[in-house]
């Protein structure tokens, strides 16, 4: 293998987007390490979600449904994917209480994954008998269609909390306003920034990207997740570091750091 | 034998993906072109998969006489009448997909229509979505109603008459002071992405595997 | 008068008008529309999948190679390749590095390894596993090809997030705190848009290391970095503000177009003579519930 | 103790939808009837993308990805017509795919509003590729090979039949990405997955809804143009000299933003009466 040389092999170009992988793997792979070693890993409240579980609570006392949609996207979309650690969580509290959970779906794909999901949170809660699969309700693979479906859902068993996080597109405006119509106390939370408005606006607590994830790792208080979002806190302290030097230096006129940088 | 094999798969292929975008080796790119087919080709499984779900529920609904079970035969109609003349009919009889079949007359004059149909139905809901449920609860919200306001009326061309350099103003907003907010979240987000990414790749996040 | 046009905006128009009448109430015909729109959606779904993905990528080349090998009698030689291609999975595992050992590079040329067409019966085989989700029994197999789709979309959403957003946003931050230049033209000449100009990078700056602290939930908001925070929940807001009103613009355009669509001057007269047909359906439908509600009462 | 009889102005606050609607629905009808011929103005974003395909070498070849679906046409058609005739102008080989199941049935509609102007011939200056399953797998692929990824066009014809093809093997043959996204996998996809990895020139019509998003890339320059929206089409129509839809659509357009900006105001005074005059009850 001598004759042929590295830059053959490898695209030497891309070695800072290498450097950037191994450096912010690393940081998080260290953080859930010491996560499960059980090191304090401290978390800010988050406002967003202590709603989360006042809606719970108060669908609980009014014995009403609890709505929760995971967004409408596949499971190639990695919200989705997060979505169902929190639903796991909120079936846990339902199935304490025994308040009924409706879990619309919207890409077939995504349905086994919710089904077992919230079987695991009837599983944690002991009640693993109390799970129904129907109430994980496959309704479309098309965006409105589904839409349509959900609203037909909210209108007629007037759900007392509806909770809408994941991964959303057009119709989040929609459901937010008839979940407002129809009198729910509700919780949105998505990465999708360009629906971040609608739900800011017509919900009563909105997670605002980052803070989607963040919830995840407070929820579940499990050391694989708390690490991550240690570990995403560290690299953004360095990423603050490099934007203060970078405007700093480039204020005094040398240009050779962002050079580093973009790795030109 | 039920997690483990899907473990090792989802590492292969998530770190494969990875590699690609380092290694230039001829050979590697070509091997790792027939790897990209053959992940395209299990990917438009899933999809098949997606459409007879719809069907199995809509034939359950329409089994078991659930309310709204007459609906379901319009979904069955509609879906059937598509792949019969789509995949099976020859095209003298109006069959096969390109234009001049049945399958391309109804996807004209049936799903277009009604998929636009559905999205305009925004416009109204945006509208009695301001009204309702856009309140100015908090200097935060106020904010963004403000901005939301300058913006709607700097894009249209009756902002241009009440001040001709209202577009311009407008551009600058959009390029500069909503992109400081924007370029942020898109960090973070970037960094939740790649974070959550590497936990799925390396098993470490088992939710949807779990029950095992 | 070609009839497939004419008849096909009579269907247009009546499930375009069947669409909004889900804004009056929700209503039978509202349904069945929508119903139809979700089953034709489905079996154009497949359709499109069986002639330009089943057809082009799997099923060709795969029929036209194992005739080909067939015929001219290599089948027996190329089998072995592709289990070859087996020990290369494996390989990956272990480490690349003996993956290029010059033995195995003859097996990655396709030129000399027709094998490769052959090997498409693994993922025709995945894919077929995918079924298996249909049966209670068996569901675990689909696993395997769900890990597929879930291990590639998770690589190359790690990989693109990190490549294409967060290395050039942050590069594209590291700016001078005032544009060169920008300084002198004001003076120069003193106006809105020259004043604006130079605000540019400070409001970049600002912006993204206050929204960024608002992000940090590693400190609580409190003292300086609660301020802080305040000021990119600000800039935040003035993003969503100015998202919500580029939304309205998408928005109206759809309904635009619709109305547009209905007051054409082919489908003008088929859009009253609808009209005025859905709102009899209504008023009869409103008059039959008034009278069956005085009988129960 | 019967509830007291809301003052109007709490009525008012809880209007039944459906007023709104009729309201919209009017303002929408009225310009659409009687255009008013407002003026359009051309920004700097729509400016810029007319120049990068101005910009383009004679005979190279464009990758145009026609994400979007019918469920935004009445933004995306408009912008795909003004750019295929802004393509079929220049000497430049337009290869078109969709990563959106309807997508190809969408270009299909957009060329034939166009093919009449133009002597352009399918197969050797232009031709639709169709829509593939995989979204970034897809995208990714392109880099490694591109008659792979796609043997055969929409019509089912082999890839290398057609001499629009011929010679090009990968993004290193492409000169620039034009992508129209209405949504997800759309522009910012194809930034992510493609700009950066292959340094691949690329410009971007999108929907309103997702400019917002864009323009973080256009001013890191990943982005080299972006039409953001209905008003932008009218713009690049405006620009091209070729009015349509979107330049028509203005009036009106205009009439819905402010009706809307009329109900944002309206509900949030009637929201500050009642919270004041409520306020003011309960104090006496």
């Amino acid at each position: 293998m001598a004759n042929i040389s590295i830059a053959e092999i490898v695209d030497v170009q891309k070695l800072n987007l290498f450097v950037l992988l191994v450096l912010f793997s690393g940081l998080v792979l260290l953080m859930i390490r010491l996560a499960e070693k059980g090191r304090q890993m401290f978390v800010r409240p988050l406002a967003g979600l202590k709603a989360l579980e006042d809606a719970v609570g108060r669908a609980t006392e009014m014995g009403r449904a609890v709505l929760y949609v995971p967004g409408i996207d596949d499971v190639k979309n990695i919200q989705t994917i997060y979505s169902m650690v929190i639903l796991e969580h909120v079936a846990k509290i339902v199935a304490d209480y025994g308040t009924p959970l409706i879990v619309p779906i919207g890409k077939a794909f995504v349905v086994p994954m919710a089904e077992e999901t919230v079987r695991q949170g009837y599983l944690n809660a002991g009640r693993p008998q109390d799970f129904r699969s129907d109430n994980v309700r496959y309704l479309s693979d098309e965006q409105f269609a589904f839409t349509g479906a959900v609203n037909g859902i909210i209108m007629r068993e007037r759900p007392a909390a509806n909770v809408f996080l994941g991964s959303f597109y057009a119709e989040a405006l929609i459901l937010a306003e008839t979940g407002f119509m129809a009198g729910s106390i509700q919780v949105a939370g998505t990465a999708n920034i360009h629906q971040l408005p609608f739900f800011v606006v017509a919900c009563d607590y909105t997670l605002i990207g980052e803070e989607f994830y963040a919830a995840t790792a407070y929820l579940a208080q499990d050391p694989k997740l708390l690490g991550t979002i240690k570990g995403i806190d560290v690299f953004k302290g360095l990423i603050l570091a490099v934007l203060v030097i970078g405007f700093v230096v480039e204020t005094l006129g040398f240009t050779g750091f962002s050079r580093l940088i973009a790795g030109e | 034998m039920r997690s483990e094999v899907p473990m090792f798969i989802t590492l292969f292929f998530g770190l494969f993906f990875i590699i690609s975008a380092f290694i230039v080796h001829p050979a590697y790119k070509s091997a790792a072109q027939e790897l990209n087919n053959w992940t395209l080709i299990i990917i438009s499984f899933a999809y098949v998969l997606g459409v007879i779900n719809v069907a199995r529920i809509h034939a359950k609904k329409l089994e078991e006489r659930r309310p709204g079970w007459a609906y379901s035969v319009m979904t069955l109609f509609g879906m059937l009448i598509m792949i019969v003349f789509g995949i099976f009919v020859p095209a003298r009889l109006y069959g096969g997909y390109e234009t001049g079949s049945l399958f391309s007359w109804l996807f004209d004059n049936g799903q277009v229509p009604m998929q636009a149909t559905m999205f305009s139905l925004l416009a109204f809901f945006i509208a009695s979505a301001a009204f309702r449920a856009f309140r100015v609860r908090s200097v935060t919200a106020s904010l963004l109603a403000v901005t939301a306001v300058i913006v709607m009326a700097g894009r249209v061309s009756v902002g241009e008459l009440m001040w001709s350099d209202f577009p311009r103003f407008v551009e600058w907003i959009m390029g500069d002071l909503q992109t400081a907010g924007q370029r942020a979240v898109k960090i973070g987000a970037a960094l939740g992405a790649v974070a959550t990414g590497l936990k799925i790749i390396l098993g470490l996040e088992r939710s949807y595997f779990s029950g095992e | 008068m070609d009839w497939s046009m004419t008849v096909g905006n009579v269907l247009a128009v009546f499930l375009t008008l069947a669409i909004f009448s889900f804004l009056y109430r929700d209503n039978p015909i509202y349904k069945t529309a929508e119903h139809f729109f979700v089953g034709l959606a489905a079996g154009y779904f497949i359709v499109i999948q069986y002639h330009t993905v089943f057809l082009p990528n799997l099923w060709q080349p795969l029929t036209h190679d194992v005739a080909a090998l067939f015929r001219s009698g290599q089948a027996a030689q190329q089998l072995a390749g592709s289990l070859a291609l087996m020990q290369l999975g494996a390989a990956a595992q272990h480490g690349l590095w003996q993956a290029f050992s010059p033995d195995i590079k003859g097996i990655l040329d396709p030129v000399t390894f027709h094998g490769w067409r052959l090997a498409l019966i693994v993922p025709l085989a995945m894919g077929l596993l995918m079924f298996t989700q249909l049966m209670k029994k068996y569901a675990w197999l689909s696993r395997w090809p769900m890990a597929v789709v879930i291990g590639s979309f998770s690589g190359l959403a790690l990989l693109g997030n990190a490549q294409g957003d967060l290395l050039p946003q942050i590069k594209a931050n590291l700016i001078p705190f005032i544009k060169p230049g920008s300084w002198t033209a004001f003076w120069a000449d003193p106006g809105l848009f020259t004043f604006l100009d130079v605000l540019w990078n400070p409001v970049l700056i600002i912006g993204v290391i206050s929204v960024l602290i608002y992000f940090f939930f590693s400190v609580e908001h409190k003292g300086a970095i609660g301020g802080v925070a305040a000021v990119g929940i600000g800039f935040l807001m003035i993003s969503f503000g100015a998202a919500y009103g580029n939304t309205v613009m998408t928005r109206i355009s759809l309904l635009i177009e619709r109305f547009d669509f209905l007051l054409k001057p082919a489908t003008r007269y088929i859009t009253l003579v609808t009209l005025l047909l859905l709102l009899a359906y209504f008023i009869i439908t409103a008059f039959k519930d008034k009278h069956k509600a005085r009988i129960e009462r | 103790m019967a509830k007291p009889t809301a003052r109007w102005t709490e009525r008012l606050e809880h209007l039944d939808r459906r007023i709104i609607f009729l309201v919209v629905a009017v303002g929408i009808l009225v310009p659409l009837v009687a255009p008013l011929g407002l003026p359009v103005t051309v920004t700097e974003p729509v400016q810029a993308f007319r120049d990068q395909i101005d910009g383009l070498p004679p005979g190279s070849a464009v990758l145009v990805s026609a994400d979007w679906d019918p469920g935004s046409r009445a933004e995306l058609l408009p912008a795909t017509v003004a750019l295929f005739h802004h393509l079929f102008q220049r000497d430049v080989r337009v290869l078109i795919i969709s990563l959106w199941p309807a997508g190809p049935r969408m270009v299909e509609q957009a060329l034939a509003e166009v093919r009449g102007a133009h002597t352009k011939t399918y197969g050797k200056d232009y031709v639709n590729l169709g829509f593939k399953e995989g979204a970034e797998v897809v995208m990714v692929s392109l880099g490694d090979n591109l008659p792979a990824t796609f043997p055969a066009d929409y019509y089912g014809t082999p890839v290398s039949t057609l001499p629009v093809l011929r010679g090009i093997k990968s993004y290193k043959d492409i000169a620039m990405v034009i992508t129209l996204s209405a949504g997800y996998p759309g522009t910012k996809e194809w930034v992510q997955q493609v700009q950066d990895r292959y340094n691949m020139p690329m410009i971007s019509a999108c929907a309103g809804v997702s400019a917002p998003e864009y323009y973080p890339y256009y001013q890191a320059g990943q982005l080299k143009g972006l039409i953001g929206g209905l008003k932008a089409s009218a713009e690049y129509e405006t620009v091209l000299e070729r009015k349509g839809f979107a330049v028509a659509a203005m009036d009106a357009q205009a009439l819905g933003h402010y009706i809307i900006i009329g109900f944002i105001i309206l509900g949030n005074a009637l929201y500050l009466i009642n919270k004041w005059t409520n306020l003011g009850a309960r104090k006496e």
